[in-house]
């Protein structure tokens, strides 16, 4: 069980926090006032200065060891709001501000106003959103206050939909109503927990139900219905019937985003509600509930993965699958005597599969889309040829495929290398035997890809409209962030223990 | 003084429910759009004006008074319009005319 | 200073393939294939034993590490990785080398020397992918449905191998919370998962030098792969499950029963691959047979090794495998240097390849006799000693039988490439010959002239000569030999695929069924309502 | 007492059936009028249970905007293809579920705690600084001012993403489509007529949520539907959306209040933090950019997107 | 039984009802209703939650009130979105069913460009 600690006081340093959420809503504001070109470029002057802000925290956090918290206007919770950035929030944040600059960069030739127009429709679209969305998941990430998160959740929502539906086909409108109902369902769900917790501690802020929580009826309920809320809404196996369509019929850099990013936001708040708002819930049954969603999630998703035709569903049930390891925190950071240690590697398994995922994701997609328009399909049958056509994509893919496969030095063998670990030193063997059978699968389905990729063509490729090196160059580089992970772990340790006091103590700084 | 407000409150209010149970039999019972529609602005703009009498007369300050008529001219002048708005489509609808 | 060259080993081929993604470099690719392994060579000769260079850069540190066993191999492994490098581009007759040939066998150079200096089990387990997976590009070469077929069941088994021995190092860090191998290896026999781990080390490395029955994917993957692959996998990148096995079995303490089950395994490997490599008819799927019969060899001098808790086991283990590495990598180039002679000037390569092929069979003076005297200590005089006696007449009929096909099939490769082929393919085979002799003292303790001594010579002609007389008595019977396919076991695949495609349509059944809204909402309010009894049930 | 507890049991009636109605409703249109008839008496017990400021916003929201919206737009899909009904099983799996859900989630009120947590001596304790009467103006727009900052952007999201269904080629142009102005309508009337007088009570509504019921939502709710009414009599087209002027309007509220907020930073030591004795004058002027605002918003979510040719 | 009690149970069966509503009835509009009505449940719990925090001479918690505030507004934009789309999904192709494209998932080659 969690010491019970006193709820946190403001920090120096943390208006960053502040700034973290509204640089990009500022952002939105003025990219649906100025529209036009305007957006394009509002939003690529944000990433680097958010990207910078993502750089602060984490340095601040790093420094000073210490968890980085604001009280928004000056008021402390229970009445006021608190924004709190621990080291998990601050390597999520990380991560959607490098996968957003990077797949930012990558649209600019997809969603480029075309000369001649003031406005384009999917261009403003895109753009205001693409901002919308970090947005959102800043403020999932650094809130404290599960009201503010239920908004900030429906922001995530409400940027994703429309991307979904972005170029108008029938079948991507049915995926968005899907998505969107499906989310309001999850919402509705999520509501009522909070509403629940609000009537049974007067307070919903995390920290502080962290020292008044106990597990009695009211409270069970409450988790259980936010919990099955947010499932609805990172697409657990399953509950994913939202997901492969709406994912595989986005445009590519907007499946890169939704596949990378949006799926982990709910996650990261059943992390905080299971962790943070409730400790102790990971002793019980129902952690070993979830942990059972997530391994059927991961043979599930990779088997469907294995079936599929074509190039982006493939990948989209490949998030599936891979949403099913994140879940194996739950089962495996529980036991009240658990070592420390064994808690680290949990909590590092899962924090490094949550990015190294995004990274490689955020790689596939873009790579597919690069392939989708050089072929002008994304067939898989029809894929051969491809790797001498386009050497730097078919490698880069590749790569993420080896995070993917949870293949050394991936950042994906790493966490499942510390995953596994943790489910042998807690006895619990049978998770470590589905890493094991989710290896080999995720094995086959990359294998579909790259093989026929990398073989001759049977007949000369028809013509093939080669990719600005630029955008090569952006998969590329997500696709060795996703693999460097594994070998350079940029400190991350260090950094996931600050704010989290289970494993706080036994990290050397 | 107040007992006898009170009572003409009663009174009015009690009337005004009246005529808003008739209202909602008409709707209930007639046949057709126009004839729905007779029973029920007659009737619910009658008794509307009934409850905020009955209303007024407990109030009994300025801007209240002033609020509850206007709640009832409102309530007048939309409940005409719409009648006349559904009147009219009714009409148009009317098959073989 | 020489300890840097622990370091420029495996890093100089890494940094060339990272490098070869520059276009131009690769202009000179053929160059860095024969460059590339220079450091692992010098460090082979000239790092001391026993020194230990720390990189503490990262999560985990990284330990290189150099012995005995890991030297020997090292060293003739980067030889033969140099002998074949020379053969690939002078093959090529001056044309550039793709990018991904030169790229992927960088890579797996650089996991085949970095397997034999790894201390730790991250480093060492990141070298055993370098070597396993990049080689898929490598066996793809030739880009024929025949290669693709085999690159799909090479790389399916070296995942599966990868998968088993993460587990297994998971299992065996847990148990000596240490990464170093030596730490970890110490603590696993107090380890309560010692059956668990040992068994999945020995699968995982059991796929790599093809274990019985886990060797099905070598024959189709030397048969489809261009020859210097085929002599560098053979070769080289197998003995990574060699170092393996040498490294992460406790062969110091006494285990009986595994030990006794790996043995039993690997001697039936022995006859086993001579059995179904008799049936063969092309020298590349003789010469893989040949290995799964090999390796089944080394495996039962492990097995038996483990039983006995002798620690002496891993360096016989070593210079056997060692001896290998320059005979099967010289046997493979063999194949394609006969391709290149007329049949009139063919007994110039048959005649060398014969001396070699039937080393293999422990034909005295060869480094073959030499290594069979090395692990006779460790097998024992009983009926394991025994059988491999029978083993060795076994390996003998099945290099008369390659040699036979050899001589019978010239023009089975393509066979483009000059005389100068034959230039990489002496420097081997003298290799094979004079250095299993320079190595013996170091790897026996013994002296050169035991292998002199009339018994000894005796005790490996005798196996020969039965070998010969069952080569004749196959002749005899050619034609009711029955034909196995390549990769034996793995024609029972075709009874497997129906049962993964009716998986696979069960599933996307299911997928239907799920992506109802009405299934997938039911089930999201049974699972909050699950979610809440389980948290409630506990209280 | 007992009479207050039979109306509220009348009302709890009423609603149960209007949300069965609502369910069980042949058609559409049925149960759109039904949700209707739920969100008034909904708003009806807010009243009940002193909450006049949820009230008026259900009122308008629920009932109204929500309940407009979905009659609207059962007329329109009235010739859709209907699906087949869902199997016995399913259906009688779902009642099972829901109920189970539904009771579950009784037991939980049931098993709230007594003395009940509550920050509303805090919320009254903390409201003078801000000069506001209203403590649910203060939790709006001062205490918990980040949730209403978001939640306007969530509506400017959702515009956008209701504006991103249109066809490329009708970017920028005016939604809906044209009324034509027909001076014998009695809606030409209602249209002339209502609308000031609507203005001024939406103003008064916002106005009088400093220290009353009432706000800027609910205001700028009211200043939508007169909006709505003069575009339904032709007497007003709704803008087309790529004017300046109308993307400025939909986010200048949320824009001050983030500038205001900014300015915190500088004048009150802290991001929403209103410098002393200044707070209700800047609340005030907030609220009055947010109705406008709102009322943009509201407008355009009802118009749809675009459905003209933009201007040239 | 007192009035929060009464409100708190009718909050939990009007959601239960939307649950329903949600799960079984085919048409995403009513979905869409369905979805509002069980909104409307919940929010009257919190206003049940509201009531009981009564205190400092208020009728109620201020603080759950203005949470229902935002939430009424945050389902009115989804409901807006969610029409919308579902106008145009029927405009494009006569029906508005959400299960159908998914299982009849076939069409080989629409290949996103």
């Amino acid at each position: 069980m969690m010491a019970p600690a006193l709820p946190d006081m403001p920090t120096a340093g943390g208006f960053l926090l502040v700034l973290a959420i509204m640089l990009p809503i500022a952002g939105v504001l003025l990219q649906f006032m100025l529209g036009g070109r305007q957006a394009e470029r509002i939003a690529l002057l944000v990433m680097p200065a958010g990207l910078a802000v993502a750089v602060a925290v984490t340095a601040a956090l790093m420094l000073s060891g210490r968890p980085l918290v604001y009280h928004l206007g000056n008021l402390a919770p229970p009445l006021g709001l608190a924004l709190r950035a621990d080291g998990f929030s601050a390597l999520m944040l990380m991560t959607t501000a490098l996968i957003v600059s990077a797949i930012g960069l990558f649209a600019r030739a997809d969603f480029a106003t075309p000369t001649g127009t003031v406005e384009a429709r999917a261009p403003f679209v895109f753009w205001t959103l693409l901002l919308a969305l970090w947005g959102a998941l800043a403020v999932v990430f650094l809130g404290q206050d599960l009201f503010t998160l239920y908004v900030g959740l429906e922001l995530l929502t409400f940027g994703a939909v429309p991307l979904v539906s972005l170029d108008g086909r029938a079948e991507t409108l049915t995926a968005a109503l899907r998505y969107l109902l499906f989310a309001l369902f999850g919402s509705a769900l999520f509501l009522a927990g909070t509403v629940l917790f609000y009537g049974e501690y007067g307070t919903l802020d995390i920290a502080l139900l962290a020292t008044r929580t106990h597990p009695d009826t009211t409270s069970a309920i409450a988790v259980a219905m936010m919990t099955a809320g947010l499932l609805a809404k990172t697409a657990l196996f399953p509950f994913h019937l939202w997901l492969p369509p709406a994912h595989a019929g986005a445009p590519a850099p907007a499946s890169a985003l939704l596949s990378s990013l949006v799926v982990k936001g709910p996650f990261f708040l059943v992390v905080r509600l299971w962790f943070g708002a409730m400790p102790g819930l990971t002793d019980l049954p129902a952690a070993q509930l979830l942990g059972a969603l997530g391994a059927g999630a991961v043979l599930f998703g990779s088997v469907l993965a294995l079936c599929q035709p074509r190039l982006k569903p493939l990948i989209a049930y490949s998030t599936v699958a891979q949403l099913g390891y994140l879940f194996l925190m739950f089962p495996l950071a529980g036991g009240v005597g658990l070592p420390a240690s064994v808690r680290m590697a949990v909590w590092t398994g899962g924090a490094v599969q949550a990015v190294s995922h995004a990274f490689a994701k955020a790689a596939m997609f873009a790579g597919a889309g690069l392939i989708g328009q050089a072929l002008g399909h994304d067939r898989i049958s029809g894929l051969r040829g491809v790797g001498r056509a386009l050497p730097v994509t078919t490698f880069a893919v590749a790569f993420a495929g080896l995070s993917l496969m949870g293949l050394p030095p991936s950042g994906g063998f790493m966490a499942k290398w510390l995953l596994v670990r943790a489910s042998i030193a807690t006895a619990q063997w049978w998770w470590a035997a589905l890493v094991f059978a989710g290896g080999l699968l995720a094995g086959g389905y990359i294998f579909r890809i790259i093989a026929p990729a990398l073989s001759a063509p049977e007949k000369p490729l028809p013509a093939i409209r080669t990719p600005a090196r630029r955008r090569e160059v952006v998969v590329l580089a997500l696709a060795l962030i996703s693999v460097l992970l594994g070998v350079v772990p940029f400190g991350l340790t260090t950094l996931l223990a600050v704010g989290n006091p289970t494993i706080a103590h036994i990290v050397p700084r | 003084m107040s007992l006898v407000r009170d009572i003409l409150t009663v009174l009015s209010v009690t009337a005004g429910a009246f005529f808003f149970l008739a209202g909602t039999v008409g709707l209930l019972r007639f046949p057709d759009t126009l004839t729905r529609l007779h029973a029920l602005t007659k009737a619910d703009n009658l008794g509307l004006g009934l409850v905020v009498l009955g209303l007024a007369l407990q109030t009994w300050s300025g801007p209240a008074v002033l609020k509850l008529a206007v709640v009832w001219l409102l309530a007048l002048f939309s409940g005409a319009t719409v009648a006349q708005l559904i009147a009219h489509r009714a009409r148009d609808d009317r098959p073989g005319e | 200073m020489s300890e840097s060259l622990l370091v420029a080993a495996p890093a100089l081929p890494l940094v060339l393939a990272v490098a070869c993604l520059w276009r131009p470099l690769r202009e000179w690719a053929g160059g860095l294939l024969i460059l590339a392994p220079v450091p692992a060579l010098a460090a082979a000769l000239v790092v001391r034993r026993s020194s230990v260079v720390t990189l503490q850069h990262g999560l985990v540190p990284i330990t290189f590490a150099l012995d005995v066993p890991g030297a020997m191999l090292l060293g003739v492994s980067a030889l033969l990785w140099i002998a074949a490098g020379a053969y690939a581009c002078l093959r090529r007759c001056g044309q550039p080398l793709g990018g991904q040939a030169v790229v992927c066998w960088l890579l797996t150079l650089c996991g085949s020397v970095g397997v034999f200096i790894a201390a730790d089990m991250a480093s060492f387990f990141m070298a055993y992918a370098l070597v396993s997976l990049p080689a898929w590009g490598l066996v793809v070469l030739d880009d024929t449905e025949r290669a693709h077929r085999a690159g799909a069941i090479y790389v399916a088994f070296a995942v599966l191998g990868e998968t088993l021995l993460l587990i297994g190092f998971a299992l065996l860090a847990a148990a000596g919370d240490s990464l170093l191998i030596r730490d970890a290896l110490a603590a696993l026999p107090h380890s309560p998962w010692r059956g668990m781990t040992l068994a999945l080390l020995i699968a995982g490395f059991g796929m790599k030098i093809a274990l019985i029955p886990l060797h099905v994917w070598m024959p189709p993957t030397y048969r489809a792969a261009p020859i210097s692959v085929a002599a560098v996998l053979s070769g080289a990148a197998v003995k990574a499950g060699v170092i393996g096995l040498i490294r992460f079995l406790p062969l110091g303490t006494v285990l009986p029963g595994a030990g006794e089950a790996l043995a039993a395994v690997g001697l039936f490997g022995a006859f086993y691959g001579v059995a179904i490599g008799v049936t063969q008819e092309h020298p590349k799927t003789i010469l893989a047979y040949s290995s799964v019969s090999q390796m089944g060899v080394i495996a039962a001098v492990l097995g038996m090794g483990l039983g006995a808790g002798d620690g002496g086991a891993a360096t016989a283990v070593a210079f056997y495998g060692a001896q290998h590495v320059l005979v099967k990598g010289a046997l493979f180039l063999a194949v394609g240097v006969a391709a290149t002679n007329s049949r009139r000037q063919l007994w110039r390569v048959i005649v060398p390849a014969a001396v070699l092929a039937l080393g293999l069979g422990g034909l005295p003076l060869t480094g073959g006799a030499l290594a069979k005297l090395a692990v006779k200590g460790v097998l024992g005089g009983g009926i394991v000693g025994m059988l491999a006696n029978l083993s060795a007449a076994a390996s003998t009929l099945l290099m008369i039988h390659f040699v036979h096909r050899l001589a019978g099939s010239s023009a089975v490769e393509d066979a483009a490439g000059g005389r100068e082929l034959a230039l990489p393919w002496l420097l081997l085979a003298a290799a094979a010959v004079a250095i299993p002799w320079l190595l013996f003292p170091l790897a026996t303790g013994g002296s050169r002239l035991a292998a002199l001594h009339p018994v000894s010579i005796w005790a490996s002609l005798w196996p020969v000569l039965i070998g010969a007389g069952l080569a004749l008595l196959r002749r005899q019977f050619e034609r009711r030999l029955p034909r196995f396919p390549e990769g034996d076991l793995l024609a029972l695949g075709k009874y497997a695929m129906p049962a993964a495609m009716r998986i696979g349509e069960a599933s996307e059944r299911l997928e239907a069924g799920l992506s109802r809204w009405p299934v997938a909402s039911l089930l999201l309010l049974a699972a909050a309502l699950l979610l809440g009894g389980g948290i409630l049930i506990a209280r | 007492m007992t009479m207050g507890l039979l109306l509220d049991f009348f009302l709890v009636i009423l609603a149960l059936a209007a949300g069965w109605w609502t369910i069980g409703a042949k058609d559409s249109f049925g149960a759109a009028v039904a949700f209707v008839a739920y969100g008034l008496v909904l708003a009806l017990i807010w009243v009940r249970i002193a909450a006049p400021d949820v009230a008026l916003t259900e009122a308008a929201i629920g009932a109204g905007l929500t309940g407009g919206m979905l009659i609207g737009a059962s007329t329109r899909l009235e010739s859709a293809k209907q699906a087949t009904r869902a199997g016995g099983v399913t259906r009688r799996l779902a009642i099972a579920l829901s109920a189970l859900v539904a009771a579950a989630l009784a037991l939980a009120v049931l098993g709230l705690p007594h003395p009940p947590p509550s920050l509303a001596a805090a919320a009254m304790a903390a409201l003078p600084p801000t000069g506001l009467g209203n403590p649910v103006t203060g939790v709006l727009l001062a205490y918990r001012a980040v949730d209403t900052l978001l939640e306007k952007v969530v509506l400017i999201l959702a515009l956008l993403g209701t504006w991103s269904l249109a066809p490329d080629r009708l970017w920028g142009g005016r939604p809906g489509r044209k009324e034509r102005r027909n001076a014998a309508s009695p809606l030409t009337l209602l249209g002339q007529v209502l609308p000031p007088i609507g203005i001024v009570i939406g103003l008064h509504i916002l106005w009088v949520g400093a220290n009353e019921p009432g706000g800027a939502f609910q205001g700028g709710t009211i200043l939508a539907a007169m909006w709505m009414l003069a575009v339904m009599a032709g007497l007003v087209d709704v803008p087309a959306i790529s004017r300046t002027w109308l993307r400025l309007l939909v986010v200048a509220g949320p824009g001050l209040f983030l500038i205001v907020g900014l300015a915190g930073f500088v004048v009150a030591g802290g991001f929403l933090a209103y410098p002393p004795g200044f707070a209700k004058p800047l609340i005030l002027l907030v609220e009055v950019v947010l109705t406008l605002s709102v009322a943009a918003i509201l407008l355009l979510l009802l118009a749809g997107p675009p459905e003209r040719e933009p201007p040239r | 039984m007192n009035a929060e009690v009464l409100f708190g149970l009718a909050g939990a069966v009007l959601a239960g009802l939307g649950l329903y509503g949600l799960v079984a009835d085919p048409a995403p509009l009513r979905k869409l209703l369905a979805f509002n009505l069980l909104g409307g449940g919940v929010f009257l719990v919190f206003g049940v939650v509201a009531r009981r925090g009564a205190a400092a001479g208020l009728g109620g918690d201020p603080v759950p009130q203005a949470l229902v505030i935002t939430g009424l507004v945050v389902a009115f934009a989804a409901t807006a979105l969610a029409v919308a789309l579902l106008r145009l999904l029927f405009e494009r192709t006569g029906q508005t069913l959400l299960d159908t494209a998914a299982q009849e998932r076939t069409s080989p080659d629409q290949a996103d460009g």
